[in-house]
């Protein structure tokens, strides 16, 4: 059967969708994020090595894992938006660009604070640091470009633009690796010597970083529908909310 | 009357909010980019440090001066200040003011953590800061004086830089040389007064120049 | 039980400025984000006159 | 009074006038005209004291307007083609600012009002660059109804402004001019104002 | 008609050729600024060197970005060029070719003259020259994207800057790598191949962009 | 033919126009007015395809003008209140290079012939910044004297110019109408054109 999308790429439709898809994904979020940190303070051993400060991995890695794959979302649906002028896309794109930003800011600030014990300096010119900063000024360009237009299609156009160029960016920055003598971890896994704490440890990342993924598809359709209702507060179908007509 | 002005011009840039940050950011953006084209080495990197992050706050404040008039004198608003009851340097001033509190305040603010980034020792920062919070004034107000002679002149922007740079210059190395002064275990107070000498001549000289250069560009 | 007591939790191994330097501004920016996007709907349904219950 | 003496001037190699004198007492109007090019701004700009004559004196009062400087302004309100008005401020916000430059606080309640009466309503709070060009132009044109200054110096003030807006604007000139104001204006469009005395001076 | 655009460009830039000297002297200015901020020694300034210079010609290159399209859109002339019946994308790639001749080109010439300022050798000399003349052309192009996106919005001057800086940094990081790797006498075949490719794909790409964020900030 | 089918346009929350039709053939006027801020210069941009309409059609002899593209702009001349003239160049260059722009590309000989026709002779090799408003207005007319596109589209053409030249431009779009020309023009002044036919679009 013919899944009607178009539907679905109505703005009015999708905020309620959203609406009811919310509360779910905040449960799961909750859920996720406690049994996360259950393991990540009760279950996980000490580290040979680093001792208890690793446990910073917890939401290091997951927050360095959502800045990246959230731009690359945020750049998909702003191309699409671009391309075939669907505004929803436009919509979504804007909404994911604050949490990205966050998750980036994290990345950095979490490392940051995991740098200073490690190799005793807050911050070093290393290649995947100078990447995850660099995306930071890609997020942070995109918001003030689209928070400097007024009209609001020409800025998820213009948007757009900007994010799908930077998208060309990522991967250069993200294999400079290569090119740089790094001080940065490689795999995860080299951190622990057994098997068994690794798994432990592993788990404990995964977990959290699905829990960052809940949180985020939260966020984002919360922000998509205040957007949806900024823009289309003029429309039919809002005035009726007014009315206190409920739809399904 | 000087506070309308102050006003207007806060007004202005609260109106784009992204302008006082895009400031901000692009001297971030400076700072962050010597590494990169120098190289990762935290032992080169912390002795360039206070030169680096005063040459950028240098450059963002230079960068904005372009603002200070260029969007009055082509809407024709510079008309009407000249031909204001108000005396003109005390609306100068107050244009001087409105640029720093948008361009000079929020460098001062993220100076310490910049430093940070190259490993500066703690009281290097506060050297720094305080140095930047002194000198940065001084670029606004030398700065306006550049702005209001190059109004107008196609490629002002950069021509404004040529004129203003070498008068920068003085702020630049004592500004920065408190910093590295201080690094070195040697007393940084000469350097201090001298900033505050700087700060004091400008403040009265500035807008008095600047004033009799807006008359003459528009002339 | 991991810990042997609070205060072994808190300090973590003497790393406790750095984790809870981590976690706790995690959590500072979770809660922030959340607030302002909570923030940001309920203002805009007040100016539109919606009443939240209804639209969810 | 509003004297010219003997006033010459010339841009690049290109003398505009020379010789010209007149006087312009309260409540008379000067309408200034000519072909494009003939020197009308010019001569606009320098009665206002933003440039300087090359020969000849222009007098208020009989004092020098470059000697008198503040107290001069203090009395002119001066509106050339470019209005002054910012982009990114809203009507009001442009019309309490250009006010408050040329010494004449306001409130907000009269910009309103003074908006509303050149026929902005509706529009006070929109950033001036979403303005068509006759709004815009109305927006610079309101300070007329508030400034309380005797010598309006206008440069071609009709321009981009549709017939209701001219009338308006031909009202309040009479209404200045009947106040013992002085009005030296341009226009290339017709406008019929009944002063008490009405000077013409083409140039050429 | 690539050609009346690039003739167009280059005699508006000689009607007023303070305007070209003034791009290379806020270059040189730059470059000779870091001493006074860092001090006097030798051997911190050679390793600095590449560095400065990238970064220098990276921030000269995009100062005079605000020029590029923000005239004609003043003046109404984007609007013809939009209505032209020549290709956009044609117009666009004169403009940068014409931005590149009038900022790139003099910074490639000066730049070994400053390269002996910070004692550089001669080969390094040659590489930084090379180099700068590979990466500038991809500055001028990428830096129109940026500046045709944030034509006609206020403080678009800053805003650019903080658009185009990340997409500077790739060429940055490889135009000043190669300098150093020739001084610590390494290969720097990669880091002139990865500048060509850069520079191939934003000659291919980057007209399009540009010509779609045009007609998206004027629609 | 140009044909507008049912066009909606709103800017931010204000609805300017909605279910706008009208067409206009060979040697037709369509003169647009309004009072200031009805939509006119909206309308005009829309036609010549510089934005776009949020409902409706704009066709050309039966072509959606988006679609034509650069076949529309070769048979099209705009001319905004924006005249895109250069500060720095002559205005011998300037009008050179506008008009290799829209693709007509003239020797200097034709493009001062040309200034001379309209009354700028003697100023051909000034720097735009120098002329007066009206002069530069004229540097953005002679356009319309050497080009050889059918449509014409012009938002208040006659601001800033004298009466002679009031009277230039009026015999321009006669002659182009009578060619079988189509032009759409706004205008605040009066002006009569003898045309085939000409069409008044009010806009309120
Ligand atoms: C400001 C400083 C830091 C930044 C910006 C940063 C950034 C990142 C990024 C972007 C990733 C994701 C890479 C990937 O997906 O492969 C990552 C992963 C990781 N980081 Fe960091 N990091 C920083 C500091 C540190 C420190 C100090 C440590 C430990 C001593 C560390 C350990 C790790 C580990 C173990 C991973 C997971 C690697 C993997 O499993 O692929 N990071 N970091
Ligand atoms: N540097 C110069 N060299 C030669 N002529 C100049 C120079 N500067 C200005 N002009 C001439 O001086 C005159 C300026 O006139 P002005 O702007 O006062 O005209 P105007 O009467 O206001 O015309 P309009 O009706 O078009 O507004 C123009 O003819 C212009 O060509
Ligand atoms: N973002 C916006 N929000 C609200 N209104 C807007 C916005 N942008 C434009 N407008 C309104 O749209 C109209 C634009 O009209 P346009 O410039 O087409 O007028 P016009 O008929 O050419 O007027 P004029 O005779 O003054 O030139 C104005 O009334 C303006 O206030
Ligand atoms: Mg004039
Ligand atoms: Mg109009």
């Amino acid at each position: 059967m013919a899944i009607n999308w178009f539907k679905y790429a109505s703005p009015a439709t999708f905020y309620f969708l959203a609406g009811r898809m919310i509360p779910f994904f905040t449960v799961v979020a909750v859920l996720l994020l406690l049994v996360g940190l259950y393991i990540s303070f009760f279950v996980a051993p000490t580290d040979f090595q680093q001792s208890e400060a690793y446990r910073i991995i917890f939401i290091h890695v997951p927050a360095a894992w959502m800045s990246m794959f959230l731009y690359l979302i945020m750049a998909f649906w702003a191309g699409i938006g671009l391309a075939f002028n669907t505004r929803l896309s436009s919509m979504v794109a804007s909404a994911i660009a604050p949490t990205g930003a966050m998750f980036t800011f994290l990345a950095l600030w979490t490392g940051a604070w995991w740098g200073k014990p490690m190799w005793g300096a807050w911050w070093v010119w290393d290649a995947r640091l100078t990447s995850e900063l660099i995306l930071l000024f890609l997020y942070i360009g995109f918001m003030s470009l689209q928070a400097a237009i007024d009209d609001p299609r020409r800025a998820d156009k213009a948007g757009a633009i900007i994010a799908l160029v930077g998208v060309v960016n990522i991967p250069i920055i993200y294999f400079s690796v290569q090119w740089w003598n790094t001080l940065h971890q490689g795999a995860s896994v080299s951190l622990v010597q057994s098997p068994k704490m690794a798994t432990a440890m592993l788990t404990g990342m995964l977990i959290m970083a699905l829990a960052a993924w809940m949180y985020s598809i939260a966020m984002i359709l919360i922000r998509t529908r205040s957007i949806i209702l900024e823009r289309e507060s003029r429309t039919a179908w809002v005035s009726e909310l007014k009315e206190g007509v409920t739809r399904s | 009357m000087i506070l309308w002005i102050i006003k207007r011009d806060l007004l202005l840039a609260m109106r784009r909010r992204a302008d006082v940050l895009t400031t901000l950011f692009f001297f971030i953006i400076v700072v962050s980019l010597f590494p990169l084209g120098v190289g990762p080495e935290m032992n080169t990197l912390r002795i360039m440090a206070p030169g680096i992050v005063w040459v950028a706050a240098l450059l963002a404040s230079m960068l904005a001066l372009g603002r200070m008039f260029s969007g009055d004198y082509t809407d024709g608003t510079l008309e009407q200040m000249l031909l204001s009851p108000v005396s003109l340097s005390a609306l100068v001033m107050g244009k001087a003011i409105a640029h720093w509190l948008i361009t000079g305040v929020p460098l001062v603010l993220i100076a310490p953590v910049l430093g940070i980034q190259y490993d500066l020792p703690a009281e290097s920062l506060m050297v720094l800061t305080l140095s930047l919070l002194m000198g940065t004034p001084v670029l606004s107000l030398i700065g306006a004086i550049g702005a209001a002679l190059t109004l107008g002149l196609r490629g002002g922007g950069v021509l404004v830089s040529l004129l203003v740079l070498p008068l920068y210059v003085p702020v630049l190395i004592f500004g920065a040389g408190a910093v590295e002064a201080s690094a070195a275990g040697l007393g940084f107070e000469a350097h201090f007064s001298l900033l505050g000498a700087f700060l004091l001549v400008s403040v009265v000289c500035s807008p008095w120049a600047t004033a009799a250069s807006l008359r003459i560009s528009m002339g | 039980m991991k810990w042997e007591s609070l205060s072994a939790f808190i300090s973590m191994g003497g790393y406790g400025l750095y984790v809870w330097g981590s976690y706790g501004v995690a959590l500072l920016c979770v809660v922030g984000e959340i607030f302002l996007v909570k923030k940001r709907f309920r203002t805009l349904h007040k100016e539109l006159g919606l009443n939240e219950k209804s639209s969810i | 009074m509003l004297t010219a003496n003997n006033l010459g001037f010339s841009r690049g190699n290109h003398k505009l006038f020379e010789n010209l004198s007149f006087s312009i007492n309260e409540g008379e109007l000067l309408l200034v005209s000519g072909s494009n090019g003939s020197g009308k701004t010019s001569l606009l700009r320098l009665l206002c004291g933003i440039s300087t004559p090359d020969e000849g004196e222009i007098l208020w009062n009989g004092a020098e307007i470059r000697d008198l400087g503040e107290d001069y302004y203090r009395v002119m309100t001066y509106l050339g083609h470019l209005g002054g008005i910012k982009d990114d401020l809203t009507a009001i916000e442009n019309l309490r600012i250009s006010c408050a430059l040329a010494g004449n606080e306001i409130d907000e309640g009269q910009a309103k009002e003074a908006l509303g009466r050149i026929g902005l309503v509706g529009r006070e709070m929109l950033p001036a660059k979403v303005l068509s060009q006759g709004q815009r132009r109305r927006v610079a044109l309101a300070r007329l109804l508030v400034t309380h200054t005797k010598v309006w110096i206008l440069d071609e003030p009709l321009t981009a402004l549709d017939v209701t807006a001219v009338d308006m604007i031909r009202q309040l000139l009479e209404h200045n001019l009947s106040k013992g104001g002085l009005v030296v204006m341009t226009t290339h469009q017709e406008m019929e104002i009944s002063a008490v005395t009405s000077q013409h001076l083409v140039l050429s």
